[in-house]
């Protein structure tokens, strides 16, 4: 989120498409009926199904699965058309000036640079014009037909509404009257909030489907505003926490990056990482990455790291593909090709895509080790379920551990949530029998995995022997010690840039934010953005005064928000080139002509003019980008892309199939179905009783929705002679499910392409262990594909059959 | 044989000075008795739970909730009871044409002057009236309180009709203590009854004034029994 | 930073709530505190059971329940299990969203679900209700129960249950206008919501109006509610929904627990919702006339014939009954031709 | 005789009744039966309070954990309800924030380490020593045998990729942070975490 979800308050009007707010997220969902009920704010859901969320909306409207770049890319075209843009901020902050190179194009639906073979871009004219000074050229009248403003005006030319009744199925008259709502959200005193989650990005096109509705609140000048944002509506507690600190294949805490074989030295790695400006005078933060870097290394590795061995860039590995992704190693591991693999608080056999796959490829580990709280299926997908989980176990030759690990109420720390606040809980209860904290075993592991190396040596032992451990008690680290190593310990004394005299913190202590962080080797810090956590004022994570003086939910004093405590980022773009707030009604920050203040942390240096230091720090431009550049793989602007499964052809090419960029591997092509054969269109999701399979072990919650279900459509079950209540078998290429149906008016055939498409929705729950009815996940459907960016599986829409079944099989 | 129109068969004169006749074996007066306590239970429990004033008399059964489910099977016993004793006295109870003239006379009934009035069979219409009374009420009871049996028939009926049933219940069970006090006022108020369910047996008197019919069809029944 | 475990100790003062709760938004202690919903502050009681004389005088309570804010989530039924220490069976899927299918003895609130094609605006709607104890200021399941001091009403408004001194006989269920209370097969003892009376004792709002996450379920003082709700009402006109109102139905005196409905007009849309509710004439009838009129009638005909009893001379058999008997089985015996005499 | 015995009997009777009537009238039965209206005793008297934040999903709402000595001594979770304090729940919960407290305590709870042998079709239970050592002696063996220390084209690439690991969403940031450490030491690259899906 780049707001906090009590920011909600101050909207005026919510859309919620690629999400299901209120289902998903109740509590944070207050903030919406605050904005409704208090401001009057207005509500708008789009979305396959009539949820929940829809049942408290002033508007709704019906979309095909898959088809949101459509719909957004319209609504970017009707404000155009309409005059409905927030000029000034268009204008100033972003890069709808900038002239971008001549040979970039689009035709096809595929821009320019592709190659089928490698299924992939050469994005290289995916950017601007570069003058001599090294600057971007631009035009600020917009006159040039190669600014983005322009081309952006061309691209989305074909997004008529006409097209989105076609292609989204979507009435025209809903979409206008929506795009209408969203329209008066241009002026500069009133905000619309994107609340979206799974919805927009389970596609193989996710990351696209984001781009399309900031693009449209860039143009709308409701990025860095109070009630305004796009704001993702994380899943999980510390989904944010784990990402920020990089447990991915090629992150490092902070979004650092892995290197890959391309950067065989610190030299090269860092020149890739330059962040030259590229406009005059404007700050570009990522110029102190080699800062976050080294300190990085010198947490991980202390005294090991030093400017002599580049800081020991080579106990990093290199990676040799963009990442080995969850679907990636669980390719590689259908292949034989590992051997080991471990599951931490994760339950892999009903969350990734392709069931029947994944089960093969767990067969082929020699040893899988389970470190949770609860029983899971994985941990147990070598037993036998009957139909729920049909397999030899006497051939599967799997060695498998369970380790019982301790919950939320046995540990103490913190979690970050969608908003970033790190908030730091306590211990209430003890574990049960003999389970363990996590930071125990993890320890325990890493202990005798360093013994081992100690006294037989082996292969290039070196980081792990050298990794830095002074924890008190080596066996068991303390969540304040960690806590307290990602906030970065100043190892010699730091002094201010700016005056080699002025000591601001002596070796030894807790460095104060990320400002004092250095590349000599004289910092260490875990986390750079977390830095400022647990400082020397204590542990901010654990404040709790919930004062809000400014009465817009900024709550500054309670817990802690990366970076440096700021609740919205990009707030510097809640004021005009004058630093004034375009809605004095809700200031943020302001510049009082010497400085920015406000009710937040400017996020911008406090002493940046306004008219000369753009708002957008991050990017080498100062200013947002409309036109992505080669930022992503499958595109600077957003296109239209059907799913992999889709009922109807592309529209621009009909020869294209789902994103013609996204990773496919070969063993998984012959999976993919076709509408002649799986004439529907699947989604999945969870409903609002559970938390994935988590809540399959809690009986309360078992009995408010026991029992696995489809829901579909009045129509489609009269279609297929299905009755409400009644057992069905839905199928796809991939395996099946048998569930009882729900047959309901909350979901309509829509007409696309001129055809009707029915939708099938399938909620996920169920499995064979827990107290609930043992039952299936929709992955035993879902196809094993993931979007080109960052690979999340395309659960949201895909193919299926559908016809009635009989009762209860025998397990 | 002369004709048994107005006695059972087990009826019988037992002697003749004095006159002394059998009027229920020991079986109907058993079954008469087990009834009645059934009745005085049923009465008592059911009154608990039918005025808060009389719901102290729960203390007899040992509390409330005993009083609660007890009270339905007392019922059941009852009904099985009644049902006995319906069987044996049904066919004498059926109205005849002399009811009509004792009902039209209930003045002389009151004053005594059995005189005026015509000879009568086994029962009068009094005491058919009560037995028909409480086979009537019994049956509603009996419907009416397996309808509101919520411990085994809690989605027999839907709510508004229990409420229904409750009501009925609860009327007819005003009725059929009514029509208990009739009945025992009039066995104590007619001097010489009670014995017919203590000893079975009546005076050759009492069944004289008041069931004379009857009287003079077992003279004529034992008087015409063939010879040994 | 301030402390993170706190432990109650014995020795801490017992603090007493003095009036009702005015909101459902704080957290509740662990030292000890006098409840305030006793004997003292009872106003009804059924079946004669005893009511203060002089009942503690506490602010009318009310839950109102905004089913325009309401997201159908179930968080007032999952708070409502874990505080009532209640366990609902898990049942299957009938192609509903409701769950369990009824209310039941283990569960005390239900969110009913009603799928509704708009035929005024052509928008489809899902009104989604939470049903449960309606706290009615005429209560119709006192009035029809048999067990004195069973179910109370305190000067709050609660109307609850005294499971000691329920005989188990369902009346309540059969008294109540809105179908809510339901009987324990095992303890034969009825439950219904009881509107967290252990908590509005202790100064703490319901369980479900503290969770509800969009504070569709709000608590506090009836007119409170009361003026939040023509504040609602008003936001929803402005919405389009011209017959917005109030549900706080008056042929029950009123409900401690209301509901801002958008079809005001329409209450039975919402599942079933009575449009106009009130104690069935029946059970009134039962529990009005019934009872007195019965119970004088017994006893006025049980004096009446021990009075006569007593008084008159009953009818007697007299010495010449036994005369003109002897004669008569004589008579009739003599009479019948070919008698072979006396078989007695 | 028999008359005036019949009349006491009845006189009796009608006797009982009345009695039955005004003992009932006079509060006999409610003397006896009837508990004095009261609610229930407040269950969370004499815990112990413990702030937290919901584990589930990322709104990360506050909530109060109330907790009391079990059987074992060991404390035990009796009770979670929101924090009325926190500014972004303001004390509320979803149906699966309300219902925490059947999580902590789930039957399905892991109590002890456990493990399945190739073929096997149960767990069995091992040892914390056992299950440790096995699982560091598998580590080392598959690092030593198959850590990638160069390319083809001899450049350093140190990974390993035979061994993967999961990580999961709702750990807190220090246990991450340490799991981070461990895993990125070691050379692992099949790194991900819930994030993905």
């Amino acid at each position: 989120m780049t707001n906090s979800w009590t920011d909600i308050k101050n909207t005026d009007l919510v859309v919620v498409m690629g999400g299901n707010a209120a289902e998903a997220h109740p509590c944070g969902f207050k903030w919406v009926t605050e904005a409704k009920h208090h401001r009057g704010a207005k509500l708008i859901v789009v979305d396959p199904r009539f949820t929940r969320t829809a049942a408290v909306s002033d508007y709704y409207a019906p979309i095909r699965p898959g088809s949101d770049i459509v719909f957004l890319m319209a609504l970017i075209r009707w404000m155009i058309e309409n005059d409905k843009v927030q000029w000034d901020y268009v204008k100033a902050f972003t890069n709808a000036s900038f002239i971008v190179k001549d040979e970039f194009g689009w035709s096809d639906g595929l821009f320019t640079g592709y190659d089928e073979q490698k299924r992939d871009f050469d994005r290289s004219s995916w950017d601007y014009v570069v003058g001599d000074d090294g600057f971007a050229v631009t035009d600020p009248t917009l006159q040039n037909p190669r600014c983005v403003w322009n081309l952006l005006k061309a691209h989305v030319d074909a997004y008529t509404p006409e097209m989105v009744e076609r292609v989204c199925g979507t009435p025209k008259d809903r979409f206008l009257k929506i795009a209408e709502m969203i329209g008066e959200c241009s002026s500069k005193t009133k905000t619309m909030t994107s609340m979206y989650a799974l919805g927009w990005t389970q596609h193989s096109k996710g990351a696209q489907n984001i781009r399309g509705m900031a693009m449209l609140q860039l143009i709308l000048g409701n990025i860095g505003v109070p009630g305004g944002g796009m704001n993702a509506l994380r899943g999980h507690s510390n989904i944010q926490g784990l990402t920020d600190l990089g447990l991915m294949s090629n992150l490092i805490p902070g979004y650092l990056n892995i290197p890959t074989e391309k950067e065989p030295d610190w030299a090269t790695y860092l020149k890739s990482r330059a962040f030259k400006p590229l406009m005059p005078g404007q700050t570009s933060y990522w110029q102190n990455y080699p800062k976050f870097m080294v300190s990085f290394m010198k947490a991980m590795w202390g005294e090991a790291a030093q400017k002599d061995n580049d800081w020991a860039f080579h106990y990093l590995p290199k990676l040799d593909v963009p990442a080995y992704d969850m679907l990636r190693m669980f390719e590689l591991m259908d292949q034989d090709r590992v051997n080991i693999y471990f599951c931490q608080g994760f339950n892999p056999l009903l969350a990734a895509p392709n069931r029947g796959k994944l089960t093969r490829a767990f067969s082929k580990l020699k040893l899988m080790v389970i470190m949770d709280p609860l029983e899971t299926e994985t941990a147990r997908f070598w037993e036998n379920h009957g139909e729920y989980n049909p397999v030899d176990s006497a051939a599967i030759q799997t060695e498998v551990i369970q380790l019982p690990s301790s919950c939320f109420a046995e540990d103490e720390g913190a979690l970050v949530n969608s908003g970033r606040w790190l908030q730091w809980h306590w211990a209430a209860a003890e574990p049960p029998g003999d389970a363990k904290l996590d930071t125990w075993i993890m320890a325990q592991i890493f202990n005798r995995v360093k013994a081992l190396y100690q006294t037989e040596g082996g292969v290039f032992p070196d980081p792990i022997l050298n990794l830095a451990w002074g924890y008190a008690d080596p066996n068991e680290p303390k969540p304040d010690e960690l806590a307290r190593e990602m906030n970065g310990t100043a190892l010699g004394d730091v002094f201010d840039p700016k005056d080699a005299a002025k000591m601001l913190t002596a070796a030894g202590k807790q460095v104060k934010s990320f400002a004092e962080l250095r590349d000599d080797g004289s910092t260490a810090c875990g986390c750079w953005i977390y830095s400022g956590c647990f400082n020397e004022d204590g542990n901010n994570m654990a404040r709790r005064d919930n004062a809000d003086p400014s009465g817009l939910g900024v709550h500054p004093k309670w817990a802690w928000s990366w970076p440096l405590n700021r609740r919205t980022l990009y707030n510097r773009a809640s004021a005009d080139l004058n630093g004034q707030p375009w809605d004095p009604e809700r200031p943020i920050i302001q510049w009082t002509g010497e400085k920015w203040e406000g009710n937040d942390v400017p996020d911008i240096s406090p002493t940046a003019k306004p008219g000369e230091v753009m708002p957008f720090i991050m990017n080498p431009e100062g200013v947002s980008r409309l036109f992505s550049r080669g930022m992503m793989r499958d595109g600077p602007f957003p296109t239209h892309m059907e799913p992999f499964e889709s009922p109807v052809q592309n529209v621009f090419n009909a020869r294209m199939r789902g994103n013609p960029v996204a990773r496919v591997f070969e063993s998984d092509v012959e999976t993919f179905g076709d509408a002649s054969e799986f004439p529907y269109v699947a989604t999945s999701y969870r409903l609002t009783e559970h938390f994935h399979y988590w809540t399959k072990n809690n009986v309360v919650n078992a009995a408010l929705q026991p029992q696995g279900f489809v829901e579909l459509s009045v129509q489609l079950a009269e279609e297929k002679g299905i009755t409400n209540g009644g057992w069905v078998r839905v199928w796809s290429k991939r395996g099946e499910i048998r569930a009882k149906a729900v047959v309901t008016r909350r979901i309509k055939p829509m007409i696309c392409d001129g055809k009707p498409v029915h939708v099938i929705g399938i909620p996920l729950h169920w499995g064979f262990v827990g107290a609930a009815k043992k039952g299936w996940g929709p992955n035993s459907l879902t196809p094993y594909v993931g979007d080109a960016n960052i690979e999340t599986p395309e659960y949201k829409a895909f193919l299926v059959n559908i016809e009635p079944a009989v009762g209860e099989a025998v397990s | 044989m002369a004709g048994r129109q107005f006695s059972e068969s087990t009826d019988e004169i037992l002697s003749l000075r004095p006159v002394e006749v059998r009027r229920y074996v020991t079986f109907t007066r058993i079954n008469h008795w087990f009834t009645a306590l059934c009745f005085i239970l049923l009465m008592l429990s059911g009154f608990a739970l039918f005025h808060p004033a009389l719901f102290g008399l729960t203390a007899l059964f040992g509390g409330g909730q005993t009083t609660r489910w007890l009270h339905p099977f007392i019922g059941i016993a009852l009904s099985v009871s009644f049902l006995g004793m319906f069987v044996q006295l049904v066919h004498l109870n059926i109205l005849r044409r002399e009811d009509l003239v004792w009902t039209a006379q209930i003045g002389d009934v009151i004053a005594g002057h059995e005189e005026r009035l015509p000879e009568l069979g086994k029962y009068n219409f009094g005491q058919k009236s009560v037995f028909w009374g409480m086979f009537w009420l019994i049956l509603a009871l009996l419907i009416s309180g397996i309808m509101m049996w919520y411990q085994y028939f809690p989605d027999l009926v839907s709510v508004e009709t229990r409420r229904i049933a409750i009501f009925v219940h609860s009327v007819s069970a005003v009725l059929i203590v009514l029509v208990l006090i009739l009945h025992i006022f009039a066995a104590v108020w007619t001097q010489g009854t009670l014995r017919a369910m203590t000893r079975g047996t009546v005076t050759g008197g009492w069944s004289w004034r008041h069931h004379r019919k009857w009287l003079r069809e077992l003279a004529r029944r034992q008087s015409s029994k063939p010879a040994e | 930073m301030n402390i993170p475990v706190t432990q109650a100790t014995a020795a801490t003062a017992v603090a007493a709530a003095t009036d009702s709760p005015r909101t459902a938004v704080s957290n509740p202690p662990v030292q000890p505190m006098a409840s305030n919903l006793g004997q003292a502050a009872v106003v009804r009681s059924s079946a004669g059971g005893p009511v203060a004389e002089q009942p503690t005088a506490l602010t009318k309570v009310a839950k109102l329940i905004d089913i325009s804010k309401c997201i159908g989530c179930k968080a007032c039924q999952s708070a409502c299990i874990e505080w009532n220490d209640t366990h609902p069976a898990i049942g299957e899927n009938v192609g509903l969203y409701e769950n369990p299918h009824d209310l039941t003895d283990q569960m005390f609130t239900l969110m009913r679900f009603a799928e509704y094609d708009n035929p005024d605006t052509g928008d489809f709607e899902w009104l989604i209700r939470k049903d449960g104890c309606m706290h009615c200021e005429d209560p119709g399941c006192l009035k029809a129960c048999p067990a004195p001091g069973a179910i109370v009403q305190y000067s709050n408004g609660i109307v609850d249950f005294i499971h000691e001194n329920c005989i188990g006989c369902g009346y309540c269920i059969s008294g109540c206008p809105f179908d809510i209370p339901r009987m324990n097969p095992v303890e034969h003892k009825v439950y219904k919501c009881t509107l967290c009376s252990d908590r509005v004792a202790v100064g703490q709002g319901p369980a479900c109006a503290k969770a509800c996450p969009t504070q569709a379920i709000t608590f506090g003082s009836k007119d409170d509610m009361t003026t939040l709700a023509a504040e609602r009402i008003e936001d929803l006109k402005g919405r389009g929904y011209a017959n917005a109102g109030l549900y706080d139905p008056q042929g029950v005196g009123g409900t401690h627990v209301m509901y801002v409905l958008q079809h005001a007009d329409k209450p039975s849309l919402y599942n079933d919702l009575p449009d106009d509710p009130s104690i069935s004439g029946v059970v009134a009838n039962w529990k009005g006339a019934t009872k007195p009129v019965g119970l004088a009638a017994v006893g006025l005909a049980a004096a009446g014939a021990a009075a006569m009893a007593l008084f008159s001379r009953g009818n007697r058999v007299t010495v010449e009954d036994e005369r003109e008997a002897q004669l008569l089985v004589r008579d009739e015996m003599d009479s019948v031709p070919g008698s072979t005499g006396r078989d007695v | 005789m028999n008359i005036d015995l019949s009349r006491r009997g009845f006189l009796k009777l009608a006797g009982a009744g009345v009695a039955a009537t005004s003992l009932g009238a006079l509060g006999f039965g409610e003397a006896e039966a009837a508990e004095l209206a009261h609610v229930r005793d407040f269950k969370l008297v004499a815990t112990t309070e413990t702030r937290n934040t919901c584990p589930y999903c990322s709104v990360a709402c506050g909530i109060i954990i109330y907790a009391k000595p079990g059987d074992d001594g060991k404390r035990r979770v009796t009770h979670i309800e929101g924090d009325a304090d926190h500014p972004v729940n303001r004390g509320t919960l979803c149906p699966k924030g309300a219902a925490l407290k059947d999580f902590v305590n789930a039957e399905n709870r892991l109590t002890q380490p456990m493990i399945r042998k190739p073929g096997a079709t149960a767990f069995e239970p091992i040892t914390w020593e056992d299950a440790l050592d096995r699982i560091a002696r598998a580590l080392k063996d598959d690092r030593d045998a198959n850590f990638l220390q160069t390319n083809e084209a001899g450049v350093p690439v140190n990974r390993w990729t035979t061994t993967g690991f999961l990580a999961a969403s709702a750990t807190t940031n220090e246990t991450a942070y340490l799991t981070y450490k461990v895993v990125r030491s070691m050379g692992i690259v099949g790194f991900d975490n819930q994030a993905r899906v």
